[in-house]
């Protein structure tokens, strides 16, 4: 397999067509697991409402490192058709969440995520 | 009544004894008893015994309906004179058809009847069944009791149409219900011919005498008063009813004519429990007995049960209801002879505690100021004569007593009930005096007189023979220290002699006056108060009525004809006809324990001609006393009394005597209020320990688990967030180490 | 490398982070960065040391990576939200260089298009915008305090932890050369082959480049591709050729590697093909979104009569629990 | 179909006071009870085993049976023996006095109340009814549900816990009930391969079992029935729920709920699991005693009256369970007939707390009291109701009293009776001290309300809907108990009679068990001496 992968690749154009080794592929996901940690642990500890959509937009990032790293070990496209999707999702998100955040903000001037506990029963 | 005596005098010529002292009786198989004859079931001769029990209930009835229909005349009275009346006739005419010899079982209709036929099946027939029936049991013993109970209940109903006249209305009504109920209520208990039919009863006049003592309902002392004569009774029933579990248990049947069959067999019971039956059914019995008559450990609410109408005091509390206790032991007299034949110390316990309550009673009526109270009193004592009689074995003495007593009693009460009534109320024998003088009262005095005569026992009054019969036995009987306890009954003969003058002396003689009572006047005699009670110095008495003196008047008759009765023979003798009722019932069944002849002597002489010397003398001496401190001197009494007060050492002895030896309170102190304590105690267990850590304590329990988790619910989208994504975690983490990895 | 290594070193990451966001000390800070740096450094060289001996260092990726985790780290903890966004930048900058060098151009690109270009404005936008007067003199109290730390961390490294474990270790991570994990050259081939096929127009672009190249005559000539089963692209596992008729005399011209679609063809063949009720999904949400957004950002907030009379400063009305259950027994 | 029939026709009365309109509700009300009375009435004298020598059910459950899930032989099963028509007849008997009773007291939402009323009684009648387990179990839960709610709704202020408590506390504890029913079924299926859940099919069944399974079999049981019954330490939900629910919610849970934890342990416990009860009657009997006892002496500390009545169903109702474990027809009998005059006697003393509440509207005896004054007809038949309640021969409690402890003291090894049993003296006589307290707090109460001085609340005006005394309607109401109480004192062997039978048929294994119970412990005790003496031998 190798043999054909390096006859591609001397072949000129196609180095798609090249397995991804073992270590790039784990120190990407690598990567995309901390991200995502951190993206999480700062979505849990911010409070500011917008650095916390911000924080999810971390957590996209990771998982679209980690969809197109798995879409180039699998040599197929559909990896990088889900970060389309990925970015479509972040970016009806930041609409809809700035749109509250101001929405929200109009009823308490504060994007203190702690202000607005009605949630909470007793 | 006549036709009743003649007919048995007749056929028992034998037993007529007249005043002899003997009891000539054979020698009897097991346990002594004399023979017991099977009932016989006559429902067609004796159909009309039924009316004896309806006709109260009837009356009862009526007067609901009285009560409903708003009758303001004295309809209930007239229709409960009637029913009683009838009642006591169709009595007589009964008990003129019975042959004492052979006891016969009407049977009314069916009440508790339960038959099996599986088990274990190694019993006899007579355990596969309880069979408890609403049925008529007529002997000698409740012939005895039937007559004189409905007669008292005539003439004391008849007295209270009087009575109770400013009541007419609703409370006319209800009294006369009451008594209605009572009357029902007894004959049930006296005639039931089996346990439970006889508990029926019981309980009945239990409950009678409850609604009775509470009949003014609005002063607290006598709801008070009632409450406590029905617990105090309840005390005993639970005697009688353990009593009635173990006869059961025992001897597989509640009808006296089986019980009696098997006891004259020799049969000391079937269960396991074989020494149980001997020693402990006679003392459950006691204590039924003890808790209706009003004896030592029981005997508190009888005084105070004279918060209700004198009538019902009279009737009740004196003359009949709190014979019951003595009917009861009467009745079961076989199990105590058992108990004694087996070595068993029932009837000695019986005698010894009537004759210590007959004591400490007559001590505390020495001391009392309340005329009704005195004569309270003087009823527990003569119960406590009445129970030494039956504990010494001379059950006639004991039913003897009982007749002359109740009339006698009755006579008195009825007597203090028309001085209070005619005082506004008053029955502080301090404030009243000289009554004699006032015209008008002269039946009143005289009957009071013949009363207290009779109960002081002077020599040639009913009371002293019935009650020498008794005291007497106490130097015949073998016993533990009977000897003792009879010189304690002679000092109480003497003691009684005393305050019943004392009572006498004190209303009827000396300078007239008198005042009203305030509380009592404008409580129960409001509208009597109203016209004549304003002032105290306006106050008229007005005098009895004619039916009150027709009713004291008959009394009194009765009273002496009781004690004439006991010089003549046949058709007339009293002693003679009841001796021989008794004999023939079980009660008489442990007379021939003591076989004629052969009981010690008193001072050489044979114990009853010494008794009437001795008992008499202490009467005597007795009246003697109270004629010197209450009529003759009454400086001496107050002398005496501040000598006494003024003594230290001596000093506390009229002071008990007055505060009735302090039984109330150390009940209270004693019984009542640790109960009370322990049931606060207990409710407070029950809602702190219970309910609290028990029931919502395991509630608890998940709303604890809960709040573990509590925090993650804080209403902050991130804490959310946060155990959100924990869960996710752990899904992973399973998925991660479980499904990939194979192990964690 | 086993777990409890992996696992340590996400506890001393954890901790790093925890002392990075301890706000105004810089020692801590210091600390912090050291140790999650350390850690995240020791997981790398464990990784890298579980590799082949001739295996090439990914050294490309450990720049990129390293720089992504450094905004990252440093977007959630810092103080100031623009500086936070502007971390955010880097970030994606980061991530898109990791795009390339995973021959993602398309997505690269576009990433930084969308993201940096659009999404991020937007923010910094609304940023600007609803920045209180607080935190134009400084920063803000929420800003500067993380709330509930510990929680977060706890859970947010245990997942790092699971999913660098399930990554590097189970089954000895993951692994291209693992079966099944890379699909055969051949078929990743014929699969792109295949999307040329689907490609008619480019198909005969090319074939006319090819024909061109080989013939002589300057004049292309007339052809036409012959489909056998609507194919027309035949692959035989190492070359794939198109018959073509040009008048009358068939042909089968082998086509070159460089032929091959290319990343950004095969995203979109794959979207249009293998995703079309998805993209239309995408589509409507996007739709949604901006009608959301734009009835959000008209929308007038009516108080409550309770929030207005705490705006007033009154004590709010208190609701009547019982009014359901007023019945009563009597 | 003739049990169908009695169930519909309060369900359809439902239908009928929910479209009758608010003003209406009450008098549609009346008249769904009283036809239901009637037909329960028409059942009663069609029903042919009253006399009966063997325990027989009409109709046949069998014939009658309509099958559900037949797969696992679940089908409803009616059908009534002599003791389940008599509580049927309690409950519709005492549902008219209900309605008349709460004719002026409900005034909000009456078409609910009455609904509620209605279902609560069709779902008592369903487990009197029922022969089978899951319609049994199904009724004996549902009746949670309109109790709950007339609790919640209707009730006093402290209606939130107390509805929750006794919905919470009754339910879990039933939740065992089916466990150890359901285990009962399961093993019946997996030694005969048959799955029913008929109560004739399980109760021949059941005994088949190991003692050991036995006993927690009966544990099970008794958590769910005990609570309804209740047993000492599990009563705690009734005096909240007696005291804060409507009068017609007090009436229906004194006089039926109580009874149906009565009725689970006659039909299940006493056939089931027959070792076991031989093992652990002393140890119930125990706890009925302390019931009796305890809940006596907490009932004389009450100052509120339907409070002071709940503690005192908790101690008559250890009579009544005294009786069921005598073992022997005495015991049993008693038990039944306590079973009916408690929800006679008791049901008729909340209906006159309630008449009295709702001229007062208090029930602090510290408040209120003297009114024989005022209300001469009302404590009239309050009077005789404590009475009845009391235990006074010549009404329905001392006939029921008598034989229950008559019953217990004749339990005894080698009784003459055929059945010998477990208890024993000792806990007739400890249980009769319940007599005196019985007296003493149904007087005290009596004392305080009935008589002394007049006392009223403060703020106490006249009812301008009520007459001072009792209006026709509501003795309408009371009176019939009344009667019933004095019909059945004076005449209770109809009853008996009637329950004879059934008696005989449950009890027919005890006595060999108890003799070999006895048995046993004899030969236990004569090891342990054995070994005593070898150990000492030996050393």
């Amino acid at each position: 397999m190798n043999d054909v992968a390096v006859s591609l690749t001397q072949a000129g154009e196609a180095s798609t067509m090249v397995p991804i080794t073992t270590g790039t592929i784990q120190i990407v996901l690598l990567v995309s697991a901390v991200m995502f940690a951190i993206g999480m642990v700062g979505f849990l500890t911010r409070r500011n409402m917008i650095l916390m959509f911000l924080c999810t937009e971390l957590m996209f990032q990771a998982s679209a490192i980690a969809m197109i790293a798995f879409g180039r070990m699998h040599l197929n496209p559909e990896g990088q058709v889900f970060v389309i999707f990925i970015l479509t999702v972040a970016a009806a998100e930041a609409a809809l969440a700035l749109g509250l955040v101001v929405l929200l903000y109009r009823r308490k001037p504060t994007l203190d995520a702690e202000a607005w506990s009605e949630l909470k029963e007793c | 009544m006549l036709s009743a005596i003649a007919h048995t005098a007749l056929a028992n010529v034998a037993m007529a004894g007249g005043g002899d002292s003997s009891h000539g009786l054979p020698a009897g198989a097991p346990f002594g008893f004399q023979v017991p004859i099977p009932p016989v079931v006559d429902e067609q001769s004796f159909a009309l015994a039924a009316w004896m029990i309806w006709l109260p209930v009837l009356s009862a009835v009526l007067c609901g309906i009285y009560a409903a229909l708003g009758v303001k005349s004295r309809l209930p009275a007239w229709t409960t004179v009637a029913a009683l009346a009838g009642s006591f006739v169709i009595a007589t005419i009964t008990v003129s058809k019975l042959d004492f010899a052979s006891p016969v079982v009407v049977h009314l209709f069916d009440w508790i009847d339960i038959s099996w036929s599986s088990g274990s099946g190694s019993a006899g027939d007579q355990w596969h069944g309880l069979r408890a029936n609403f049925a008529l049991y007529l002997d000698g013993l409740s012939a005895y009791w039937i007559l004189f109970v409905t007669f008292l209940g005539t003439m004391i109903a008849f007295y209270a149409s009087e009575y109770m006249e400013e009541d007419t209305g609703v409370g006319y009504c209800r009294f006369f219900a009451g008594v209605s109920i009572f009357l029902f209520a007894m004959t049930a208990l006296v005639l039931g011919e089996n346990l439970v039919m006889l508990y029926l009863g019981w309980e009945g006049v239990g409950l009678a005498s409850y609604l009775l003592i509470g009949y003014y309902y609005k002063k607290p002392a006598a709801v008070a008063a009632a409450k406590k004569a029905f617990i105090m009774n309840r005390i005993g029933d639970l005697g009688l009813a353990l009593g009635i579990y173990l006869i059961w248990l025992e001897y597989g049947s509640l009808e006296f004519g089986v019980l009696f069959a098997a006891l004259q067999s020799g049969s000391t019971g079937a269960g396991q429990y074989d020494g149980w039956a001997a020693t402990l059914i006679p003392w459950c019995l006691m204590l039924g007995a003890f808790g209706k008559s009003a004896q030592f450990p029981l005997y508190v609410w009888l005084p105070d049960a004279m918060e209700g109408p004198t009538p019902v005091s009279a009737l009740i509390h004196a003359a009949t209801m709190v014979t019951a206790g003595i009917y009861l032991i009467a009745r079961t007299m076989p199990f105590f002879l058992m108990n004694k034949d087996l070595g068993g110390h029932a009837l000695e316990a019986v005698a010894w505690i009537g004759g210590l309550t007959a004591l400490l009673a007559a001590t505390i009526a020495m001391a009392q100021y309340d005329i009704k109270r005195v004569m309270a009193y003087s009823t527990v004592s003569q119960l406590g004569y009445m129970f030494m009689g039956l504990g010494l074995a001379t059950s006639f003495g004991a039913c003897y007593h009982v007749l002359t007593h109740a009339f006698f009693k009755a006579l008195l009460f009825l007597c203090c009930g028309a001085v209070m009534h005619g005082f506004g109320g008053q029955l502080d024998l301090r404030k009243l005096g000289g009554i004699r003088r006032i015209p008008g009262w002269g039946v009143v005095c005289g009957a009071m007189l013949v009363g207290s005569l009779w109960l002081s026992g002077i020599p040639g009054t009913a009371g002293y023979f019935s009650k020498d019969e008794i005291l007497a036995q106490a130097f015949i009987s073998e016993g533990a220290g009977f000897r003792f306890l009879g010189w304690i009954g002679i000092l109480t003969a003497g003691l009684t002699a005393y305050y019943t003058f004392r009572v006498w002396f004190r209303i009827f003689t000396g300078p007239t006056h008198f005042k009203p009572e305030e509380s009592h006047a404008h409580d129960s005699h409001a509208g009597h108060a109203g016209m004549d009670g304003q002032e105290d110095h306006d106050f008229h008495p007005h005098a009895p009525g004619l039916r009150i003196k027709l009713v004291l008047t008959v009394l009194s008759l009765g009273a002496i004809w009781l004690a004439i009765g006991y010089f003549v023979g046949d058709v007339w003798g009293t002693q003679a006809w009841i001796k021989n009722a008794i004999m023939h019932s079980s009660a008489g069944t442990g007379l021939q324990l003591m076989p004629a002849g052969e009981h010690p002597t008193l001072f050489g002489f044979e114990p009853h001609t010494a008794m009437y010397f001795i008992s008499g003398t202490f009467g005597l001496v007795g009246l003697s006393i109270a004629y010197w401190l209450h009529c003759a001197n009454r400086k001496a009494a107050d002398d005496l009394r501040a000598w006494l007060i003024g003594r230290r050492w001596i000093a506390w002895l009229p002071r008990a005597m007055e505060h009735k030896w302090y039984v109330d309170e150390i009940y209270i102190a004693t019984i009542r209020f640790p109960l009370w304590i322990v049931s606060q105690a207990l409710y407070m267990f029950d809602r702190v320990f219970v309910d609290g850590i028990g029931v919502n304590g395991t509630a608890r329990l998940p709303k604890l688990a809960a709040s573990l988790f509590q925090p993650l619910y804080n209403g902050k989208l991130q804490g959310y967030a946060t155990s959100m994504a924990g869960g996710l975690a752990l899904v992973i983490a399973w998925v991660v180490w479980v499904w990939m990895r194979g192990s964690v | 490398m086993t777990p409890s290594i992996l696992y340590t070193a996400c506890v001393v990451g954890a901790i790093g982070l925890y002392l990075i966001m301890r706000p105004h000390r810089k020692a801590t800070r210091i600390v912090g960065t050291i140790a999650g740096a350390g850690a995240l450094a020791f997981i790398m060289v464990k990784v890298l040391e579980g590799l082949d001996a001739d295996a090439p260092v990914p050294i490309l990726e450990i720049i990129f990576g390293l720089a992504a985790i450094t905004g990252a780290a440093r977007m959630v903890t810092h103080p100031r939200p623009v500086f936070a966004a502007i971390y955010f930048v880097v970030v994606v900058v980061s991530s898109a260089g990791m795009f390339l060098l995973m021959d993602a151009e398309f997505m690269a690109f576009s990433l930084i298009i969308v993201y940096a270009g659009a999404i991020l404005i937007t923010y910094l936008f609304v940023l600007m915008l609803a920045q209180d007067a607080t935190s134009t003199a400084g920063e803000a109290l929420y800003d500067r305090i993380p709330r509930e730390p510990v929680a977060a961390l706890v859970v947010g490294f245990v997942l790092l932890a699971i999913l660098s474990d399930a990554f590097l270790l189970v089954d000895g991570g993951v692994r291209p050369d693992a079966p099944g994990m890379t699909p055969s050259l051949a078929s990743v081939e014929e699969d792109r082959w295949m999307v040329l096929d689907g490609l008619p127009l480019q198909l005969k672009e090319t074939v006319a480049d090819l024909i061109e190249s080989d013939s002589t005559d300057t004049t292309p000539a007339a052809f036409t591709i012959e489909r056998v089963d609507g194919r027309a692209i035949r692959f035989d596992g190492t070359n794939a050729s198109v018959d073509v008729k040009i008048a009358d005399e068939s042909r089968n011209i082998v086509l070159p590697v460089s032929a091959m679609p290319t990343n950004a063809q095969l995203v979109g063949w794959s979207l249009v093909a293998t995703f079309p009720v998805s993209l239309e999904v995408a589509g409507v949400i996007l739709l949604m979104a901006m009608f959301g957004a734009v009835v959000l950002a008209r929308r007038q907030i009516d108080l409550g009569e309770d929030e207005l009379r705490v705006a007033a400063g009154m004590p709010p009305l208190l609701e009547d629990e019982e009014s359901d259950f007023a019945g009563g027994s009597s | 179909m003739q049990l169908w029939i009695l169930l519909l026709i309060p369900l359809f009365t439902c239908v009928g006071v929910g479209f009758g309109g608010e003003r209406n509700a009450r008098a549609i009300a009346l008249g769904g009870s009283l036809a239901t009375l009637a037909w329960a009435v028409v059942l009663a004298m069609q029903f042919p085993h009253w006399q009966a020598e063997q325990w027989l059910y009409w109709p046949a459950p069998e014939a009658n049976a309509f099958p559900v899930i037949p797969g696992l032989g679940i089908a409803v099963e009616l059908g009534v023996d002599s003791v389940s028509l008599l509580l049927v007849l309690l409950n519709v008997f005492l549902m008219p006095c209900c309605v008349l009773g709460s004719w002026v007291a409900i005034k909000e939402r009456r078409r609910e109340f009455y609904i509620w009323l209605l279902v609560l009684s069709t779902c008592v009648m369903g487990v009197f009814v029922s022969r089978d387990v899951i319609s049994f179990y199904t009724f004996f839960e549902a009746s949670l549900v309109p109790g709950f709610f007339m609790l919640a709704i209707y009730g006093g202020p402290d209606r939130r816990e107390a509805s929750f408590k006794f919905f919470i506390y009754t339910f879990v504890g039933s939740l065992f009930m089916l466990l150890g029913l359901a285990y009962v079924a399961w093993q019946h299926a997996q030694q005969t391969g048959d799955w029913s859940f008929a109560i004739s099919d399980l109760t021949t069944f059941a005994p088949t079992l190991s003692a050991g399974e036995q006993g927690w079999i009966l544990l099970a049981l008794l958590a769910g029935l005990a609570v309804k019954v209740p047993l000492f330490p599990l009563h705690t939900w009734l005096p909240l729920a007696h005291n804060q629910a409507p009068t017609a919610g007090s009436v229906n849970f004194a006089a039926v709920i109580l009874k149906l934890g009565l009725y689970g342990m006659y039909v299940f416990v006493l056939p089931m699991v027959p070792e076991a009860v031989v093992t652990w009657a002393p140890t119930i009997a125990v706890l009925a005693v302390i019931g009796i006892v305890y809940a006596a002496l907490i009932c004389w500390v009450q100052t509120d009256v339907k409070k002071l009545i709940a503690y005192s169903s908790v101690s008559h109702m250890g009579f009544a369970v005294l009786g069921l474990l005598a073992l022997n027809p005495l015991g049993l009998q008693g038990s039944v007939f306590y079973m009916l005059s408690h929800g006679f006697a008791t049901g008729g003393l909340f209906l006159c707390i309630g008449m009295m509440y709702e001229r007062y509207h208090t029930k602090d005896l510290r408040e209120i009291g003297g009114l024989a004054f005022k209300m001469p007809v009302w404590s009239f038949f309050f009077i005789v109701l404590v009475f009845a309640s009391v235990g006074l021969p010549g009404l329905n409690g001392f006939v029921s009293e008598f034989l229950c402890l008559i019953g217990t003291f004749t339990a005894v090894p080698g009784a003459q009776t055929g059945y010998p049993g477990v208890l024993g003296p000792w806990f007739a006589a400890v249980a009769a001290t319940g007599m005196i307290l019985g007296a003493m707090y149904l007087l005290y109460m009596t004392g305080k309300l009935c008589f002394g001085p007049l006392r009223e609340p403060a703020d106490h005006h006249e009812h301008e809907e009520l007459p001072k005394d009792l209006s026709l309607r509501e003795i309408a109401a009371v009176a019939p108990i009344a009667v019933v109480c004095l019909v059945f004192g004076i005449m209770p062997w109809p009853i008996l009679h009637a329950v004879e039978p059934v008696a005989e048929a449950v009890l027919k294994p005890y006595p060999a068990l108890v003799e070999s119970h006895f048995e046993q412990m004899d030969a236990a005790a004569k090891v342990s001496l054995l070994t005593d003496t070898t150990l000492e031998g030996s050393r």
